[in-house]
């Protein structure tokens, strides 16, 4: 089906299907109950995941096929962002013209910082890259504040002209007429779960990204990506010039970054320079390594992973982790809150750092090996059950 | 009818001369040894005809056309394969996709996406990958993983890909180095057969003379990156100077 | 990765909830239910804190978290009551807001725009908020005014000091307690004049961003219409951390006065830099060299430890103050925390107690009803003096502090000493004043 | 004339700052072959360690004066540090004020030990990993050590000064027949250009007239041969590790009067060194000295009005707009060698 082998459209439904049904999936506890407080089903969050599930998604065919390691990928991300909001700016509210443009202008951008850094490899392009993206950022920042609004970010007016949007149209990013803010609501024995528009938006785009990416991986430009990666050396003696098979990978995940960057926009018209800085590049970075450089679906799992610490850990705060150990001794209760407090709330950037750490060390191949490990030692005990192993 | 021309090639690195005014003529058709002590600038000559290394000095002529001055995969494009010392070969792809890449190339040299295509819908390359594997006797490795190969099969896999792309002069570094007695045999065969069969010219290098006297049918001694002397195999052997200088320690 | 064993687990929730929504169909759109976003229905009400509590004002925001919680705990009936009891509305009752009890979440702003919003979302998605506030910086209010107005909730800022905030972005459900650019400037030149006098050349230093514009523009025009000159006005970026070969060439130019258009981190090490190089010994055109900071903060004072002595700065508001209002929040944050309030603390503080009057006044929490009460609201006893929330804009109109780095300080929080207090009138501005124009507050939402 | 003088001292000062970190880093890169981003964080703990001596030598007896009051109304508590307590007035205030100083003797072997641990415990487990794994474990190291140091000191900077001795600054312009007061430069911002000078003569020395020293620079130029000769190259990597650590530590340490030191400054530094490392050629010591120098001038004359009124901004991305164009026109950087770190 759709050009894909029987095993990877089952691996692609699988995709759908738990994409389709994120809204249950991360909202696995019910309300008022302690637990509750690891829901991460709410519509932002949940597009978030998705969105930078495409960023991690396109940084991987650079990344994951090619071994070129570039920490400027924020710089697309941004630019992403500020064409999606010009376009809402001056054209419409309209969601697809801004997405496009975001992709075509990400495309064009990521040609040229690609076409400068890819003449250099291993740390040198890491660097180069790194400094483009830096340069942006910081230019951003300001000196092209007239362009970017500095550091207040670019944002949408009641005065900006928006010459294809009739008068009374919505004031808000809308899938002609339907602003992506809507959302339903479904109570089921104490779970509140959220059906949002712009989640299912971002969820469809990512579906479609995600195909594209199993094609890519499949398809012989995937495999002379894998080439590159391999042994450049022996590329160019079979008669294979590697610069353009990089470039190409380079420019179609610049645009991955951009059509992020403009999604970022579409779910919440602003932005700001810092989506160009250089932690934003080392985080998708992360996102991937974190998942599984190379394999299909894990840097979707880290960029969950990632998001998903960020927004519910930072959010743990005394009072919360007083009202969950309210049952102990109070001297007790004082002691294990402060411990936990260490690593929530506060300290979140702990716990991601201790995560990396732990996860790199001891699962070289990201959470997909972890996966795989526990994945396997079920199969062990039962050598029956089928051999479905899709995300390889 | 020379295929290749070597004319005053000069190399040196740093206070170093590694080539000094080397002329060469290969003819097609022929296996043409390079032999001479480590050090000898054979390597060096190797890379400077497939475009790794840019001489000081000198031209490089391939069936008239001039090699020096264009990029390692335009000289192949050319029709110049080159086998390594060490195999060079894709270790993180299967056998198959390793036989692959060479077809693809010798389809589309120059660069095509590809990017939504099937890589099992090109028929043609599979089966004519699947060929060469065949042919290479490796037909049943290949959903293997490559770098797990043993040694000998990684040699094999990188000739047949070097094969598969129908160059019309192959070069070869040590292809038998580190095999077993055997093994050097059954690779004597193979290069003799792609000689005889297939019409593509070889130059080797090789430190074994008993691989050296099977093939080849001129050879060039250097030493201290100059060609000390080049005849036929029967006359190197009685040559004075060759004895002396470099066969006079091998146990030929 | 199992993915076909998450398959299986996705199948069976799907079939329990199709069974489920069968028994309970309730399906509810945004704002079907209730008149506006977040309307609370049980006897809670839930505020959103939003501090930065990683990145470089990590501490602004935990101080700032404190002061929320003791907030509270006072509008919930616990503590000392705070300056509940100074304060010259007296509608709060010490049983929540409108009877209901105040319940509050937390999040992390890392000082970014990005994250800032992120949290405010989660938020008003997941939680439930009807109110959100915090923040210690200007990009970060801005974007987070921005989302409320969008989203239909109130935004009570925290720390923000840019002109821009309550100009040309402000919103109709924002509201802004502390100063900005423009008031400080107002405040400062006046003594400025009288320490230094009326023939100056001033060389500005200046954050290349935003806030650092519209500051050097108000206190340029401040200082220039009282007499003085302006030699040089140098933009640094805003990621130095050295800022040596910005300080050095400033003796060179002729000035004899430094302004630090600067904040935070950048201030820190501006002003110790500007130490070190001992301008503040130099002797230039018969004056001694003076250097200004124009929006001084104690907490980052601390950090460029005895650099701050002498020099002339504006603040919110500062702990020695002694009016009723002032010791009364000093004394119960004191009490609870065992060191005095940072003005960051205090403007937050009030934003609460603000925020919950004006729903007691409303009678309602819709952000349209609390907007109506703020809109002109007058009121006292929160520590600035008399204070108007002005209709036109959203700005808190009251008393400035202009303060001095305190040449002997007595203990580690005794940094600075007020040195006048500018009543409101002199800080004063038309609502369409050039610095702030080219914005509309538009129309509240309620979501 | 003057301006330029003035703005040649600023550069060969953050050239020092610039040239020191990236020694230690290019140590690392070249020595074992690790990219490490933690390396900002241990000249972060460098400098607490001066923060840290500062507030053991301020531990106080605390007598109450009931004639004074706190800000809350109640008897102020006095403190007096016990090293007062100890030396009298004047040796004890003295001890506190050469407080920075003294934290080198503290700071040396508490970064060996750091960098032992570190390379004992964490790195050496990855000299075979890719460079990918490197980072985003040192990274996660340094956020970690980061968000220590944060909750132990606070996010706000903390002041640690230079000794009285040498505060104010020098006035070079009458020395060089210039009018008073337009060239002036502080006297510790001095004393960090000896030291680093001193520290990068002292790393250079060691490496080129120990034995030990010619086996790391052997390793730099091929491990496996090192390796083959049966060398313990082990232990040489881990003490090696050490040196680095101590180097950014004391590097710390210095830097803490010249600007706050607060817990992402490591951070602030990380890219910027990285940069520096890379413009003077991985794998390269003199080449990272002379990228710092280099870098750092070319910033400080960036930074004046009469270069950003020509080109504005550029004082903003002056250092990767030269590392751009240096990469371009050398592929590996100033002094790099061929084969390192390109893959």
């Amino acid at each position: 089906m759709l050009g894909l082998n029987k095993r990877d459209t089952s691996f692609l439904i699988i995709v759908i299907l738990l994409t389709m049904f994120t809204p249950f999936l991360m909202q696995p506890f019910s309300e008022g109950s302690a637990m509750a407080q690891f829901n991460g089903g709410y519509p932002d969050l949940m597009a978030k995941v998705a969105i930078f599930g495409i960023f991690a998604m396109g940084f991987n065919i650079l990344f994951g096929l090619t071994g070129y390691l570039s920490f400027g990928h924020a710089a697309f991300l941004g630019v992403g962002s500020y064409s999606a909001v010009w376009m809402f700016k001056l054209l419409t509210l309209n969601v697809f013209p801004a997405i496009i443009l975001s992709v075509i202008v990400a495309g064009l951008f990521s040609l040229l910082i690609g076409y400068i850094s890819l003449r250099r490899s291993g740390i040198y392009f890491s660097i180069l890259t790194l400094a483009m993206a830096e340069m942006s950022y910081r230019l951003a920042y300001s000196v092209f504040t007239p362009l970017t609004n500095g550091e207040t970010g670019l944002q949408l007016r009641p005065g900006d002209p928006r010459i294809l949007d009739a008068a009374d149209a919505s004031r808000y990013p809308n899938l002609f007429g339907l602003e992506l803010s809507t959302s339903y609501k479904l109570e089921v024995l104490n779970h509140v779960f959220t059906f949002n528009v712009g989640f299912y938006f971002c969820a469809v785009i990512a579906i479609i990204a995600f195909y594209l990416t199993l094609r890519i991986f499949r398809s012989p430009f995937g495999m002379m990506l894998r080439a590159v990666k391999s042994n450049q050396n022996r590329m160019s003696f079979t008669g294979l010039n590697p610069r353009p098979y990089t470039l190409a990978a380079f420019v179609i995940s610049g645009m991955y970054a951009g059509l992020a960057g403009g999604l970022l926009a579409v779910m919440d018209p602003l932005a700001g320079a810092e989506r160009m800085q250089w932690t934003v590049g080392g985080e998708v970075v992360i996102m991937t390594i974190l998942g599984g450089a190379g394999t299909l679906l894990g840097p979707v799992l880290g960029a969950g992973a990632i998001k998903y610490l960020e927004n519910i850990f930072s959010k743990i705060n005394e009072t919360v982790l007083h009202s969950w150990f309210s049952f102990m001794p109070d001297g007790m209760e004082d002691v294990v809150v402060s411990f936990f407090a260490f690593f929530t709330g506060k300290g979140w950037a702990l716990t991601l750092g201790l995560m990396f750490m732990l996860v790199v060390t001891f699962l070289p191949g990201g959470l997909v090996e972890g996966g795989q490990r526990i994945w396997n030692k079920i199969r062990r005990k039962k050598p029956d059950t089928p051999n479905n192993n899709p995300a390889e | 009818m020379s295929i290749l021309e070597v004319e005053n090639i000069g190399k040196r690195f740093g206070g170093l001369k590694a080539l000094d005014n080397v002329n060469l003529s290969i003819k097609e058709g022929t296996v043409h040894a390079l032999i001479g002590p480590n050090g000898a600038g054979k390597s060096t000559l190797l890379n400077v005809l497939v475009g790794k290394l840019v001489p000081d000095t000198g031209s490089v002529m391939f069936d008239g056309q001039s090699v020096l001055g264009r990029a390692p995969h335009e000289i192949n494009q050319m029709g110049i394969s080159r086998v390594f010392q060490t195999p060079e070969i894709f270790g993180d792809l299967s056998v198959m996709e390793n036989m692959m890449i060479p077809c693809f190339a010798k389809r589309d040299g120059s660069f095509r996406m590809h990017a939504l295509e099937r890589m099992m819908d090109e028929k043609q390359i599979v089966a004519s990958a699947e060929e060469m594997l065949v042919e290479m006797n490796m037909i049943d490795k290949r959903e293997m993983h490559a770098a797990a190969m043993s040694r000998g099969d990684k040699r094999r896999l990188e000739i047949g890909m070097c094969l598969a792309q129908q160059p019309r002069l192959l070069l070869l570094d040590e292809p038998t180095a580190g095999m077993a007695r055997a093994d050097t045999n059954n690779t004597i065969d193979l290069l003799r057969q792609i000689s005889e069969e297939r019409d593509i010219t070889i130059v080797i290098i090789e430190h074994d003379m008993h691989v050296v006297f099977s093939l080849a049918q001129r050879i060039t001694v250097l030493a201290q990156g100059t060609p000390l002397v080049e005849d036929t195999p029967d006359n190197i052997k009685g040559h004075p100077k060759v004895r002396e200088a470099y066969l006079g320690e091998t146990a030929v | 990765m199992s993915t076909s064993n998450f398959t299986r687990r996705g199948m069976l929730k799907t079939g329990a909830i199709a069974g489920a929504g069968l028994a309970l169909p309730q399906i509810l759109s945004a704002g079907s239910h209730s008149s506006y976003m977040n309307a609370p229905t049980g006897s809670t009400v839930t505020l959103g804190f939003n501090v930065p509590q990683t990145g470089p004002y990590a501490d602004e925001g935990a101080d700032e978290l404190r002061a929320y919680e003791l907030a509270v705990e006072h509008l919930n009936g616990g503590g000392d009551g705070g300056m509940m009891g100074t304060f010259s509305s007296q509608a709060l009752q010490g049983n929540g807001i409108l009877g209901r009890k105040v319940e509050f979440v937390t999040g992390d702003t890392q000082t970014k725009s990005d994250a800032a919003r992120a949290s405010a979302k989660s938020m008003i998605e997941k939680d439930g908020a009807v109110m959100i506030t915090g923040g210690s910086s200007s990009g970060v209010a801005i974007a987070v005014q921005g989302l409320c107005q969008e989203a239909g909730v109130i935004f009570m800022a925290g720390l923000t000091h840019s002109n821009d905030t309550t100009g040309k972005d402000k919103k109709a459900n924002g509201f802004r307690h502390f100063f900005n650019g423009y008031m400080s400037a107002a405040a400062l030149a006046p003594v400025l004049e009288k320490m230094y006098g009326k023939d100056r050349k001033a060389y500005h230093l200046t954050a290349d961003y935003t806030w650092g514009w519209t500051q050097e523009e108000s206190i340029a025009a401040a200082t220039e219409a009282m007499g003085w000159e302006t030699v040089n006005k140098v933009r640094t970026p805003l990621a130095s951390t050295d800022f040596s070969s910005y300080i050095a060439p400033v003796l060179n130019s002729g000035a004899d006065v430094l302004v630090l258009n600067h904040y935070g981190g950048n201030m820190v090490n501006s002003l110790t830099n500007a130490v070190q190089f001992g301008l503040r010994d130099k002797i230039v055109n018969g004056k001694n060299f003076e250097i200004v900071v124009p929006l001084y903060s104690r907490l980052m004072a601390k950090g460029a430890g005895e650099n701050v002595k002498g020099i002339f700065g504006s603040t919110n508001w500062h702990w020695s103050l002694t009016d009723a209002g002032s010791k009364a929040f000093v004394k119960s944050f004191g009490t609870k925390y065992g060191f005095p309030p940072s003005q960051a603390a205090h403007t937050v503080y009030c934003q609460t107690l603000l925020y919950a009057d004006a729903c007691e006044r409303a009678g309602s929490h819709n952000p349209c009803a609390v907007g109506e009460a703020l809109e002109g609201f007058e009121f006292d006893g929160l520590g600035n003096g008399k204070t108007l929330y002005r209709a036109e804009d959203h700005q808190c109109f009251k008393d400035v502090l202009v303060v001095k780095g305190k040449e002997n300080p007595e203990n580690e929080f005794d940094l600075l000493e007020i040195v006048e207090v500018t009543p409101a009138a002199q800080v004063t501005y038309a609502p369409d004043h050039p610095m702030f124009a080219g914005g509309e507050l538009g129309a509240c939402n309620a979501g | 004339m003057d301006v330029i003088i003035l703005q040649l001292l600023n550069g060969l000062d953050k050239g020092s700052a610039y040239a020191l970190i990236a020694l230690g880093l290019t140590l690392i890169f070249g020595t074992l072959g690790v990219v490490n981003f933690a390396h900002g964080a241990l000249f972060m703990i460098g400098a607490f360690c001066a923060v840290t001596l500062q507030k053991v030598l301020n531990i106080s007896s605390e007598a109450i004066d009931p004639t004074k009051t706190d800000f809350l109304g109640n008897p102020l508590v006095v403190k007096t540090p016990y090293v007062v307590n100890w030396f009298g007035p004047e040796t004890g205030a003295l001890i506190i004020d050469w407080s920075v100083p003294l934290a080198l003797l503290v700071a040396v072997p508490i970064m060996i030990l750091v960098g032992f641990i570190m390379e004992r415990g964490l790195i050496k487990h990855f000299y075979h990993r890719p460079h990918a794994d490197q980072i985003l474990v040192t990274f996660g190291l340094a956020i970690v050590m980061q968000e220590l140091i944060k909750q132990g000191f606070g996010a706000n900077a903390i002041p640690t000064g230079a000794p009285d001795a040498f505060k104010g600054s020098y006035d070079f312009g009458n020395l060089l027949g210039f009018d008073p007061n337009v060239i002036i430069y502080p006297y510790w911002r001095m004393i960090y250009f000896a030291f680093s000078a001193i520290v990068i003569g002292a790393v250079f020395a060691f490496l080129r007239f120990t034995t030990f020293g010619m086996v790391v620079r052997a390793g730099m130029a091929d491990r496996e041969t090192v390796g083959l000769l049966g060398i313990n190259i082990d232990k040489r990597f881990t003490i090696m590790f050490g040196i680095a650590a101590a180097v950014a530590g004391i590097a710390g340490v210095m830097y803490a009067p010249i600007n706050s030191p607060n817990y992402h400054m490591g951070m602030d530094f990380l890219v910027l060194s990285f940069v520096v490392v890379v413009v003077g050629g991985m794998g390269s010591l003199p080449g990272a000295v002379l990228a710092g120098f280099m870098l750092g001038i070319l910033e400080s004359f960036a930074s004046m009005n009469e270069v950003k009124n020509i080109f504005p901004g550029i004082d903003q991305i002056i250092i990767y707009l030269t590392a751009i164009i240096i990469l371009l026109v050398r592929p590996r950087g100033l002094m790099g060698k061929r084969g390192v770190m390109e893959d």
